[in-house]
């Protein structure tokens, strides 16, 4: 089952190769049905998934796969290399609590996509081909249980999304794709030569062979003394730990590393911009949860203090970047920085609640960016320019939309009752809780009322008053005396038309459920999640040794 | 008598020499511009390590020095047909043999 | 060993030989000759007219074509030198070995005949200017 | 001044020698075909370009035949030692025969060797010649033979990057490689008759014996084993003896480029593994005392100088060949990283390295001559726009540039991970040199995607539009190399086996 | 080595002389072939050359001198010691003194392997054949020193033209002379004469005890023509083109050793093909039943006296072919050496191979 919906995008995407470039609707709609196919078996997976094994980590002694479910498991590779045993690669899928909120989310954001892609004309064939290959390493990465199918998924996506910033993307793409495709490089080449030196330091307990297996990595008691991962080899750990985080923080993307997101949102087109925000910046996160801290737990409660400090310097900095932007799409770019920052935040927390409000909350910035991105991209389309001064008095004139945009909005800046409200607690609860990040916690609070701040204060400027008189749109009145604006270039229904309707009110819907009844998620991941704080704590790390 | 004074000639001597020339050798690739000369110095360090295959092939037995040196000749011969056949070919073209003025492709 | 270092210790007397032949022959002629050195009788012959610029004027590259054809050749008869005195021992595979190695050459020979890398004058404008040189009556003797 | 032979000796050596030519069946019929190629060219005249390559390419093919049958063969030294039929070679005879096949395929689709006035025989014939060669370079265990072999391959190789004598650019590389080559061969040379000098032997297994009985002058032998990497470093395209390669890649003829830059690398690399590990004294005594230097120090150096500053330099290249070039040189370095671990799985490692190498690179360069064949030149500036009408060349070079850097899922991912695990496997005593490898892997990246980026994200100068039109022979190879490059990476296993198979043979020599 | 005993007893006997460290025995056996040569040029070379090809023009040649001007040569060097020595300005100094004194060392280190008889030769070197064919290559640079040297456009191209001539017939020739070293398994000049050696005279010579010799005897003697820049020949020093080729601008001692070496070298080639196909020292006459004129005719002395007449004999059919045949274009001189003689000098290879394989 997780195959299929790994691989479902990419037969797509060999069918898409077969289809002559000029049958463009034939294209989208091979593309919308393996997306609706994702979907579906992610509602699948969703029914038949557990929430009361936990995953993470195989118990001690119990079965090597632990306790994660729809496991696929076939050796893939098996090279013999002497001295160091057989090299054992194997396909490895399952999913727990971490990721199968992920997987949900992914299919969630790749129909929205899809969606919104529809208005795409510039080489059909060559972008939903790179989408399709988009969506498969995405939700690869999200249940390979095996370093290395990890990695090549990882990498995987590095290309597609290049070329889909770089070539459908604004008139700044060639820089921004590059940077974009630098930075992440950077962050991830690194992950290649830990995942090589744990490779050598992990053998799986059942073969007693070195192994790939994160299940296996996640367990202390697999690491083999004396090697270079190994649990003696401090040094050498500490500068692992440090290389994946950074690997993994520059995706999410955290402070220092952040420059490329905001460029790489600004040039993307909208369905690219969804894609990145609601899934990508995820990864880095997931990645996190999944890799860097089971693996490395010791590091991990020792840098607890570093990691919320830099959450909390997301969350502000990207407020206060946000509150100076002019472009509409910039300001959301940078909200998610400071989004990420709650994640963050949480996972520094090192407790339940915190780690609970950090899932919790990639999930719903998932959902509530791609709304922002997409309504930001409604606007664009219509005026193709998002400088937030250029307009003024939206409201009137385009009601559905507005609504929209309120809804969204509230819930970015976390209104109780949507989604974003109840994660963002969680957050805070955690952080709060724990004396390492109580401190910061208390600073990070401020990022709200930024963050309250921004959104308004947009909103205001767009969509209340009066048109401005640059306003990018022309006023007219008709016979009846009603007033009615009209783009330059814009021929089709002002107001939001029907593609785009479908694509919101799904959206509008989950958030505003998942605001008032948060449980169909969190159920899927308590258990998980309490695992993994099992597994970092220094108790359970010292029943391991 | 004169046979006693050239028997006394010992193996540091052919050394030497080989070390002149082939010091002679590397002088002239790296100082000379002339592609000619370039490879006449590459002829002297042929030459210099002929000298030391032949010494050591004299002095420690054997006959794989003298195997190589003859292979080296022959080398040496090939190596300076074709290279004469680009040389003339440069010449034709640039109308120098200066190594340095043939320089059309930038770094 | 010792008798082949005299053999060539014999050879090392007749070079010392000659050039003291030589060199002496020099000092003698400069002993008995005039010397009444003057600009025209020492400036370069050309049929008793006045050089016409230098004697640097480009060569058909023909004989550069041979000098490479020779090189090939005349260090794969080396080869042969050495053979010849023991193939008889050496019975039919050496021969046949040789016969190899001449084969190659054979072909090497008829690839430059072939390719007319032996023919003097080629149908090719590759006959050389010479700008120095007044213009030759007869274009196929070149050089 | 030497005893002539009894005839009881000459005859027992002309037993060895026919003995020993069972073993050399490949490369005697690859001489044959060489010279039936240029026969075949002498009898047929101006018009037999197509028959020529064919009569090449069947003739190489034929040649996995002889080569298959060694595969069965005990693995024995022959010619007096000179020579080894061995599982090591028999890999890299398959990789030679294969780039030689690569390397006619380049030659048919590229225009400028089409216009080229005169025949093309030589140039197969040539090809062949450095083919043999490189094959005797990977097999020889003897230091005379290594030399020959190597001259062969140079020799060949400089009249090949000659090859357009009207166009001076291959004029003027021709004569650089020249150059550059005859003084590393020189000194290679050189190098050899010390060693010659201190052993009295020239086969590297007795040159091991000899030297570990008998001890040796470690300044000899530094000033010996410097002046070999000299030549050998020249093969590999390393630095401090890459001067050659970039203007020499960019000058020759774009198929010759390729082949050096696979091929002769690869020949490079298969002999200094079997010399060092075989005839040279190792070990890892140097972190036991700093001050004994010793190759592998060397090595070291010469492996993280190639990898930056072939990385470096590559940053500001404006054209694709001299890219490439540049890059080549880097990937020397990676490739000198499997060496440097001094065990079978860095070994291992390098051949896996070489044979993506050779996938990933000739591709590379197919998909250049193709683009060179339209636009007419490899500036990377007049790749703009190309990405839109050329698709599959676009996505498959792409694809290629990808392996080069060193990404999933292609074959030049598990080139680049086999070498990095080789290094990591040997604890952290190399991670710093993993370290330069990463970085400068990151780098890479930049350059290399300058070529999609031109190709895809750049409007074309000229008004220009459509698709441009390639042959269905050349779809045909340009594609299943791509899907090779792909396949492999995710299926490198048969592959990565063969190449451990193949370097067992260096087990006992291997720490 | 195995020399017989009873070869080379007097140069040996000599060579082992010496005074104190000097080895002037060594010496005096190197002075033999020098004054041989030079007797031998100013005799045979120069008045023979003018009375043979006067006789050949039917006129007296010089008269005036001497009894039928045989003292005639003996001026002639005199007047050449006294002749003022003219180095042009803008030669090479030392490229041109030094040319005519190479060309003369190479002419006569080839003497050094040149038996003369069956008890004296400079050195009996077990390569001697190789030594021979080798040395004598050392006038090239010679000529190329002496026409670079004068700067003179003349003299340039005569050398160019020699050198590019005599590289050329190199390979014919050697690989004529490779079929007699086949034939005689050996490289030494001695041995090669042995071989020869017998009691029927000139039937045991190569050139006779095979079907096949005469093929490299022909080449070897047409190449060494050429080496020698005799006619036909002759287009490196063509009087009517080239004035006189690379000598063009010497005068004086340096043209008289010019000379020299020229007439060395032919009486070289001349020997050499003497000993390769026609026995060397050995006598012609064979010993027919009891009157045993080989035995007679054979010795040390006898020796000597063979081996210089059979090289004046190839010496006067020099002279005679000069005035008999034109000279060769360039091109002409090419094709013959590379589309005639190499061909055929191969094809002589293998049939000689072939048939010492079979006896």
């Amino acid at each position: 089952m997780l195959s299929f919906i790994v691989f479902l995008p990419i037969i797509a995407g060999l069918v898409i190769l077969a289809v002559p470039s000029s049958q463009k609707q034939i294209i989208r709609i091979v593309s919308l049905l393996a997306a609706l196919g994702q979907g579906v078996l992610a509602v699948l997976i969703w029914r038949h998934y557990d929430p009361t094994m936990a995953g993470i980590v195989a118990a001690p002694g119990g079965s090597p796969v632990g306790s994660f479910q729809m496991i696929e498991r076939i050796p893939w590779i098996s090279l013999d290399l002497g001295s160091f045993g057989p090299l054992n690669i194997e396909y490895f899928l399952g999913v727990d609590g971490l990721s199968i909120t992920m997987v949900l989310l992914t299919a969630l954001i790749s129909i929205i996509g899809v969606l919104s892609s529809w208005p795409i004309q510039k080489q059909v064939k060559g972008y939903f081909i790179l989408y399709n290959l988009l969506s498969t390493a995405m939700m690869g990465c999200f249940v390979a249980l095996d370093f290395f199918l990890f990695y090549v998924f990882w990498e995987l996506m590095l290309l597609p999304m290049y070329f889909l910033i770089g070539i459908w993307g604004g008139p700044n793409r060639e820089y921004a794709a590059i940077k974009f495709f630098l930075y992440t490089l950077f962050g991830s080449v690194f992950m290649l030569l830990v995942m090589i030196g744990l490779y050598f330091s992990v053998t799986d307990p059942l073969t007693g062979h070195h192994t790939f297996s994160l299940v296996a990595m996640a367990d202390q008691a697999n690491y083999i003394k004396g090697t270079i991962l190994g649990p003696d080899s401090v040094t050498w750990r500490y500068v692992a730990f440090i290389v994946l985080f950074v690997g993994f923080a520059i995706k999410v993307p955290m402070f220092p590393f952040h420059t490329w997101l905001p460029d790489a949102h600004v040039e993307a087109p909208t369905p690219i911009s969804v894609i990145l925000a609601g899934v990508l910046l995820k990864l880095g996160t997931y990645g996190m949860m999944r890799i860097n801290f089971p693996l490395f737990p010791e590091v991990y409660q020792a840098g607890l203090y570093v990691i919320g400090v830099f959450g909390a310097i997301n969350i502000i900095y990207g407020a206060f970047c946000a509150l100076a932007q002019q472009d509409l799409k910039k300001m959301v770019a940078y909200s998610s920085i400071s989004h990420m920052g709650y994640v963050l935040l949480g996972l520094a927390a090192a407790n339940t609640e915190g780690m609970i409000g950090a899932l919790y909350q990639m999930f719903n910035h998932g959902t509530i960016t791609a709304m922002l991105f997409l309504l930001v991209g409604v606007i664009y389309d219509r005026a193709h320019a998002r400088q937030i001064d250029k307009f003024g008095g939206l409201a009137t004139y385009m009601p559905v939309y507005t609504g929209f945009v309120i809804v969204a909005w509230f819930a970015s800046l976390g209104l109780p009752g949507l989604s974003g409200f109840i994660s963002e607690a969680l957050v805070f609860v955690g952080a709060f809780s724990a004396p390492v990040t109580r401190p910061i916690a208390m600073v990070s609070v401020l990022g709200i009322v930024f963050g309250a701040a921004y959104l308004l204060w947009s909103l205001q400027r767009m969509f209340l008053g009066k048109r401005k008189p640059d306003a990018l749109y022309d006023l007219e009145v008709d016979v009846d005396g009603h007033e009615h604006i009209h783009f330059h270039d814009w021929k089709g229904k002002l107001d939001l038309d029907a593609r785009e309707l479908t694509m919101l009110v799904p959206l509008v819907i989950i958030v505003i459920a998942l605001g008032i009844y948060p449980m169909p998620v969190m159920g899927l991941i308590t258990t998980s999640v309490n695992k993994l704080v099992q597994v970092l704590t220094p108790v359970a790390m010292s029943a391991v040794h | 008598m004169l046979t006693q004074q050239l028997l006394s000639i010992g193996v540091n001597h052919f050394l030497t020499i080989s070390v002149i020339l082939f010091g002679l050798g590397m002088f002239a690739v790296m100082t000379r511009k002339n592609a000619i000369v370039i490879l006449m110095g590459v002829e002297l360090i042929l030459n210099a390590a002929n000298i030391n295959f032949l010494t050591f092939s004299k002095y420690n037995g054997g006959m794989e020095g003298v195997m190589f040196s003859l292979f080296v000749i022959v080398l040496a011969a090939a190596e300076a047909a074709i290279a004469l056949a680009i040389v003339i070919n440069i010449f034709k073209t640039f109308k120098t043999v200066d190594v340095s003025s043939v320089d059309t492709m930038k770094e | 060993m010792d008798q082949t270092l005299s053999g060539f210790g014999t050879v090392f007397v007749f070079l010392v030989l000659g050039i003291v032949f030589v060199v002496g022959g020099y000092l003698t002629a400069r002993m008995l000759r005039p010397s009444r050195p003057n600009p025209e009788k020492n400036s370069t012959y050309e049929c008793g007219e006045h050089a016409v610029g230098s004697a640097w004027v480009k060569f058909n590259i023909r004989f550069y074509v041979v000098a490479l054809i020779f090189i090939i050749f005349d260090v794969e008869v080396v080869f042969l030198y050495p053979w010849a005195t023991v193939f008889k021992q050496l019975g039919a595979f050496a021969l046949v070995e040789v016969l190899i190695f001449v084969g190659i050459l054979v072909l090497g020979l008829v690839y430059a005949w072939v390719k007319g890398d032996l023919d003097w004058v080629r149908p090719t404008p590759n006959i050389p200017k010479m700008p120095e040189m007044p213009v030759r009556r007869s274009g196929k003797a070149n050089g | 001044m030497f005893e002539m032979p009894s005839g009881a000796e000459i005859q027992s050596i002309i037993s060895i020698l026919k003995g020993g030519a069972g073993y050399f069946v490949p490369e005697i019929y690859l001489s044959a075909l060489f010279m039936v190629l240029i026969l075949l060219d002498l009898i047929t005249g101006k018009k037999n370009r197509g028959l020529l390559a064919t009569a090449t390419i069947a003739g190489l093919l034929g040649s996995v035949y002889f080569i298959f049958k060694q595969q069965t063969m005990p693995e024995v030294q022959f010619f007096f030692g000179m020579y080894a039929l061995d599982r090591f070679g028999i890999f890299f005879k398959y990789f030679f025969v294969v780039s030689g096949v690569l390397a006619v395929l380049t030659t048919v689709i590229d225009e400028q060797l089409k216009k080229h006035e005169s025949g093309m025989g030589e140039y197969y014939a040539l090809l062949v010649a450095m083919v043999v060669g490189m094959m005797m370079m990977a097999s020889s265990t003897d230091l005379l033979m290594m030399f020959l072999s190597m001259e062969l391959v140079s020799l060949s190789a400089y009249a090949l990057t000659g090859y357009l004598k009207r166009e001076p650019r291959s004029s003027e590389a021709a004569l650089k490689y020249l150059v550059y080559g005859a003084v590393s061969s020189g000194m290679l040379l050189y190098g050899f008759s010390l060693l010659y000098g201190m052993t009295a032997e020239t086969n590297l297994t007795r040159i091991s014996m000899v030297l570990a009985a008998h001890g040796y002058d470690p300044l000899a032998m530094i000033l010996a084993v410097l002046l070999i990497m000299a030549g050998l470093g020249y093969k590999m395209g390393a630095v401090p003896f890459h001067f050659w390669s970039p203007d020499v890649y960019e000058g020759a003829p774009t198929p010759v480029t390729a082949y050096l830059s696979v091929a002769s690398k690869a020949a490079g690399f298969a002999m200094l593994m079997r010399f060092f590990f075989v005839a040279v004294p190792h070990g890892f005594d140097m972190y036991v005392s700093p001050l004994h230097i010793d190759w592998l120090s060397i090595l070291i150096l010469v492996s993280a100088a190639s990898m930056i500053y072939g990385n470096v330099v590559a940053i500001w290249q404006k054209n694709v060949k001299r890219l490439l070039a540049y890059s080549s040189i880097a990937h020397a370095g990676y490739l000198l990283l499997g060496i440097i671990t001094m065990d079978q799985l860095g070994t291992q490692a390098v051949l896996v390295y070489l044979a993506a190498y050779l996938l990933m690179n000739y591709g590379a360069f197919y998909v250049v001559i193709l683009i060179a064949n339209h636009t007419g030149s490899e500036n990377l500036d007049d790749y703009k726009g190309l990405g839109k009408r050329m698709p599959l060349l676009g996505a498959a070079l792409t694809v290629f540039l990808i392996s080069l850097v060193g990404l999933p899922p292609t074959f030049g991912f598990i080139g680049k991970l086999m070498i990095f695990s080789a290094l990591l496997a040997k604890g952290s005593l190399f991670m710093w040199l993993a370290l330069i490898g990463i970085l400068t892997s990151v780098i890479s990246l930049y350059y290399y995607m300058l070529i999609p980026l031109n190709m895809y994200l750049r409007e074309s100068n000229t008004p220009e539009e459509g698709v441009i039109a390639t042959g269905m022979g050349a779809k045909i190879v340009t594609a299943s190399l791509m899907i090779l490059t792909l396949w492999f990476g995710l299926f490198f296993q048969p592959i990565a086996n063969y190449a451990r198979y193949s370097t067992s043979i260096f087990g006992a020599f291997l720490n | 080595m195995s020399s017989s005993p009873s070869l080379n007893t007097w140069s040996d006997a000599l060579s082992g002389f010496s005074i104190g460290w000097f080895p002037l025995g060594l010496v005096i056996v190197a002075a033999i072939p020098l004054v041989f040569i030079a007797l031998y040029a100013l005799t045979y070379g120069v008045y023979g050359e003018r009375k043979i090809s006067a006789f050949m023009q039917d006129r007296l040649g010089p008269m005036e001198v001497g009894f039928w001007g045989l003292l005639q040569t003996l001026a002639d060097i005199l007047k050449l010691l006294q002749k003022e020595d003219i180095v042009p300005t803008v030669a090479d100094k030392f490229l041109f003194v030094i040319g005519p004194g190479i060309l003369f060392v190479g002419s006569f280190l080839a003497f050094a392997v040149l038996p003369f008889g069956p008890a004296f030769i400079g050195a009996d070197l077990n390569v001697g054949l190789f030594y021979a064919v080798g040395i004598v290559a050392i006038e090239v640079v010679g000529i190329l020193a002496a026409g670079w040297g004068s700067n003179n456009k003349w003299a340039l191209y005569g050398a160019v033209r020699s050198v590019a001539q005599i590289v050329s017939y190199e390979i014919p020739a050697s690989i004529a002379l490779l079929c007699a070293a086949m034939l005689a398994g050996t490289l030494s000049m001695q041995q090669i004469i042995l071989m020869q050696a017998g009691p029927n005279g000139f039937l045991h010579w190569f050139l006779f005890t095979n079907p096949i010799a005469w093929l490299p005897f022909l080449i070897y003697f047409i190449s060494s023509l050429a080496e020698t820049n005799r006619a036909p020949f002759d287009i490196p020093e063509a009087e009517s083109e080239l004035v006189a080729g690379y000598f063009t601008e010497y005068s004086g001692m340096k043209f008289a050793v010019i000379f020299l070496a020229e007439y060395g070298s032919m009486f070289m080639v001349s020997a050499i093909i003497s000993i390769a196909f026609l026995g060397g020292w050995t006598s012609p006459l064979p010993n027919i039943g009891g009157l045993e004129l080989n035995t007679m005719t054979s010795g040390p002395v006898w020796g000597a006296f063979w081996i210089i007449m059979k090289g004046f004999f190839f010496i006067f059919v020099q002279m005679w072919l000069r005035w008999t045949l034109p000279r060769l274009r360039v091109d002409q001189l090419m094709y013959l050496c590379w589309k005639v003689l190499t061909p055929f000098s191969l094809v002589s290879f293998v049939l000689t191979a072939i048939w010492v394989i079979n006896h």
